[in-house]
């Protein structure tokens, strides 16, 4: 059986009834888990004080804003190519958690910042651009509102949606160019020196393992709950039609 | 409770708003999610009763 | 034949209105498509026109073929009468005016701004478009809106005229035109509540 | 193609057309900055080549909404799509004309403008320059936003919405260079990468803009 | 009137009904500044309040033509102007909808925006004030210069053009008390000002407005 | 008399159009309007209606009693079918829109988007709006637009209901409505090009 099958709106519908107790559960699990070991019971930085804490939020909701918008763009390629509806409103379901997680990273990085650099924000090229995919963000969910006919709202979305993604990347390019960095480095490669030590590493691992799940459940329920919609005014309209 | 030292506000707050942005999306996401059922069931009542 | 459509299915909003439709149009013939307020009359023009994708069936013979006129002119208003007529002549290849302008009397108004012309007489200079296309299959949706007998009898007498040269014309109204052709009425085709046509919504039902 | 060019440049000249327009936004909003953040005049020199990119962005981006919506509503559009011209060659011609009676005149009068913000004598140049560079992207992308949202009603703001995060990597490397002109470091590498900006939207932003038109048609 | 503001604020909420674009174009043009005048955190501060007041100003000027110019268009104006609802009551009960969906919301994100500007931290206090007690009076205005421009065919840039002069005063004692505001000085009495200002156009305008209307209509 | 109107001049762009207008108009009257396009009909009701100040002549009888409705049916496309109707009986100070729904078989699409609704089915609900105005005189400017037959003769029951209840109608139109009524031709009242009867020009001739 073809992973495509489950793109029918009736069986997804039933595939992510089965299993999506499963990813609720894990989701608060680790995130229980890896936010009380992480406020708990890591010590202090000796640089950063306690503020080394605000890793576990800062750093997978950041990584989560910008994989939310891979996935809608490879939804959106889908939907284009393929034209499974699941998917267009898959994409859908996920832009406002990802707004969500943006708006997390950069209050978290704010609050971040004024202990760290003494500055609750600064036009650094990460931040900026992490900015700018905000703006997209907002631009994408409003071009869904204003929409009234949803395939039509699919098709726009998506072209958006690639442009979108080609302009985020031209401007991180031109963001990098335009300013010199503030913001930390890669500290999750494993292969730098300066990674972060373990105690703290381990925790941060289940947080974003929690904040995957979480998106995961999110996006599967959410998706599921754009297909009721969607299926209510199916019905609907054909009511008004009789 | 840990010692959170100097920056007991910026660790709290980051934690504290952190936690209610995620809780009112889940709560908005399982509300929405509800009422579209919901109305989808009265639809589908209708439409069966009616024909 | 210039337009042929089998079993064709169109739809609106995400429901299909109108199923399996199927009529040839020939040279020289023209078509009233008749039905209630609401039948789809207009949703059939938009899709063989080429404005929205049919939901399946065939249509032939509609590749720059058409001439299409909707509710809604394309008209500007701060341009002349002359000055809409002649963009699109251009648009469509074609040289010359004279004859649009003379068929629907537009001569005195040729130096009138579109916007101040009254409804009846932006309806004219809607219509005096057809003209300048040269396009042999007309699909025009109630042409005749907000136009006196006078300018219907003009009308009626450009069809002819088209009509005998070789054109076609298909015609969606609910008021007589005074030109001799066939009627399709679109009722009986009407798209049953749970019609799989493929349509857009069809996934979700 | 001609026909529409003209046709685009007439109606922008006569009365309530826009031309001018965008003009006259770009001179107030110049105006207003200093009744913003005050008179003192190093502060309006060092921010002057920046702001008047910015006046400029914000005059193309307000006269973006009359690109395709006029033609929408009152039915041209789809009386274009059955025509023989191709979509993408209409609208790539309605991109030139937007440029011809928006960004042109900017550029023409960015000059005069500088005077007033103070800008630097080395500045106007370069202003000049990055904006000739810099504006045919604008337009050209501003078409794309207008063929997104030519069916929602009004959809001026929302069109600004989507199309100003597209606009941040002119600006960038426009200003970048209008402010190194200004402050007579290099320009070169910014005007460089706008130029390829400019030329990449233009090859490609057509086509973009023609699907999005057509899947709003239907 | 009861019935109009809610239908306005419905409107609003409505898909492509323009709430919350007023608030993303206010966020985007408080983003490129940066992009437009550097990143240099010393220079941001001391422009940050004059560009925030610059900011809201222009995105309540955008959002003016979807204020009459829709209503026109649909024929609601003809019919509204036959009702027994008096014009000036309906122009007021518009500017009242117009503020809470699009002057309000910019008053309430202002503290947030000027954290990207390096705002004082004395500033936000004022700045909030000052946006308070001053778009009332945007709103005010602008439907005037929407009376105004309602018959010319997609008047938004004309619209502009006539009601920013009209803004100056507002932007003049709103922008200097901000600036005082965040200076640590004494920001009485260009606030004095400002209120008297938005009392004066929310007694005087409406019945300017529906002459203009007026006048439009026939 | 509900509408007196004597010697009246109307003009339209600063020209005169009709001038030395006289009719009455009595309750339980209808008066249909005809005459080709451009006679000034439109005009004419607008003048009427209070949307434009007459050049010369009285008119008395039109304070707050008229329903007036144009070319365009005022609806806003967001706006469901009821929520469109209620706005407009709130504003005229009325309750219920049940009558008006019933009246033009609006109840099947009253959770409709007004957007959504094609030609025929917007007229309808802009046709309705007069019933919940509850004002005495109706002007209409061609209300049978793209309307099926069984939509002009809801219409035409309407009217008639209106009538009956001691109402009055003023109908510019160039179709047949089924309504009694008188006709009045308002071609012999056009102005000539010199005519003197104050309109804005008339200094600079
Ligand atoms: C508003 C301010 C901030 C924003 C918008 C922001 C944004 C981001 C983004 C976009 C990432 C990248 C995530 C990814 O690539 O997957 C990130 C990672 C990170 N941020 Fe921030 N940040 C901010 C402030 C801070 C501050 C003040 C600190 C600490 C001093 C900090 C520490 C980190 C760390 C350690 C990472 C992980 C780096 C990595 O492994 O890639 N951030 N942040
Ligand atoms: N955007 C839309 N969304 C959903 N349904 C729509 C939309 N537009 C039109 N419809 C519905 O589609 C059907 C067909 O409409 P269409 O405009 O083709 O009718 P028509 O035959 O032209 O009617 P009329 O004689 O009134 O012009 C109607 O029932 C209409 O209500
Ligand atoms: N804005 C304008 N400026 C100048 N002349 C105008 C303007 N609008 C209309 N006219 C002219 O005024 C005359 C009367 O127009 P009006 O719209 O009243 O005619 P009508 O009787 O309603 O015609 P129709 O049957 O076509 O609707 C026409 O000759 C028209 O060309
Ligand atoms: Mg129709
Ligand atoms: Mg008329």
């Amino acid at each position: 059986m073809s992973l495509w099958e489950y793109a029918n709106p009736v069986r997804f519908l039933n595939l992510s009834a089965r299993v999506l107790p499963v990813f609720w559960g894990l989701a608060v699990a680790c995130l229980i888990v890896g936010l009380i070991w992480g406020f708990f019971f890591t010590p202090d930085d000796f640089r950063q004080g306690s503020t080394v804490k605000i890793i576990y939020l800062h750093v997978p909701s950041a990584m989560m804003a910008i994989n939310a918008w891979v996935m809608m763009l490879v939804a959106s390629l889908i939907w284009l190519v393929r034209r499974h509806h699941v998917s267009a409103l898959a994409a859908k379901a996920a832009a406002p958690v990802g707004v969500v997680m943006t708006l997390i990273a950069l209050f978290t990085g704010a609050i971040w910042g004024q202990p760290m650099w003494g500055t609750w924000w600064a036009w650094d090229p990460r931040l900026t651009s992490f900015l700018i995919l905000f703006l997209f963000y907002l631009g994408y969910i409003a071009l869904w509102e204003a929409i009234e006919d949803p395939d039509t709202a699919a098709d726009l979305t998506s072209v958006l949606c690639l442009v979108g993604s080609v302009f985020a990347v031209l401007s991180r390019y031109a963001v990098n160019f335009w300013n010199q960095g503030l913001h930390q480095g890669a500290s999750l490669s494993l292969d730098k020196e300066e990674n972060v030590a373990d105690v703290f590493y381990i925790p941060l691992l289940v947080c974003i393992a929690g904040f995957v799940l979480l998106f995961i459940a999110l996006v599967l329920y959410r998706t599921g709950t754009e297909i009721r919609l969607r299926r209510t005014r199916a019905l609907q309209a054909r009511e008004g039609r009789a | 409770m840990p010692d959170l030292g100097k920056y007991a506000d910026a660790v709290l707050s980051a934690y504290g708003v952190s936690s209610l942005l995620l809780l009112l999306l889940v709560i908005f996401t399982l509300r929405k999610g509800r009422a579209a059922r919901q109305a989808l069931e009265d639809v589908e009542k209708r439409s069966k009763t009616n024909g | 034949m210039v337009l042929e459509v089998r079993d064709l299915s169109v739809e609106r909003g995400g429901i299909p209105v109108l199923t399996g439709l199927s009529f040839d149009l020939a040279a020289g013939q023209a078509l009233i498509l008749r039905g209630p307020n609401g039948a789809g009359k207009t949703t059939l023009l938009r899709t063989l026109a080429g404005l929205q994708p049919a939901l399946c069936g065939e249509i032939s013979g509609t590749q720059e073929t058409i001439a299409y006129s909707g509710h809604s002119d394309g008209l500007k208003a701060m341009l002349t009468v002359a000055e809409n007529l002649t963009f699109w002549a251009e648009v469509f290849g074609q040289k010359g005016i004279d004859r649009a302008m003379k068929a629907y009397a537009l001569e005195p108004l040729a130096e009138r701004l579109a916007g101040t012309l009254s409804a009846g007489q932006k309806r004219r200079l809607g219509l005096a478009r057809l003209l300048v296309t040269a396009r042999p299959i007309w699909m025009l949706d109630e042409p005749t809106v907000s136009l006196d007998t006078q300018a219907v009898a003009q009308f009626a007498q450009a069809a002819q005229a088209h009509l005998m040269s070789g054109g076609a014309a298909l015609i969606a109204t609910h008021i007589d035109l005074g030109l001799e052709a066939q009627v399709l009425d679109v009722a009986p085709y009407r798209a049953r509540l749970d019609a799989k046509a493929g349509a857009s919504d069809e996934a979700f039902l | 193609m001609k026909a529409l060019l003209i046709r685009d440049l007439k109606l922008a000249f006569r009365a309530g057309g826009g031309f001018g327009l965008g003009l006259a936004f770009f001179l107030i909003v110049t105006v207003l900055v200093p009744f913003g953040v005050g008179p003192q005049s190093e502060l309006l020199a060092r921010i002057a080549s920046g702001i008047l990119w910015l006046g400029a962005l914000l005059a193309c981006l307000l006269s973006l909404d009359r690109l395709l919506a006029l033609d929408w509503e009152d039915g041209t559009l789809d009386l274009l799509a059955t025509s023989p011209l191709p979509l993408e060659a209409a609208l790539s011609t309605k991109a030139l004309a937007h440029w011809l009676t928006t960004g042109l005149p900017l550029v023409l009068a960015s000059p005069v403008l500088g005077i007033l913000l103070n800008l630097p004598g080395a500045g106007y140049f370069w202003l000049v320059i990055s904006l000739l560079l810099g504006t045919p992207a604008l337009s050209v992308i501003g078409i794309f936003g207008a063929a997104l949202t030519v069916g929602v009603k009004r959809g001026g703001l929302l069109l600004s919405l989507l199309v100003l995060p597209l606009y941040v990597p002119t600006l960038i490397f426009g200003a970048e260079a209008a402010r190194r002109g200004a402050a007579e470091l290099d320009p070169t590498t910014p005007l460089l990468m706008l130029a390829g900006i400019t030329a990449g939207t233009i090859a490609v932003m057509p086509f973009a803009s023609a699907a999005a038109l057509r899947v709003n048609l239907r």
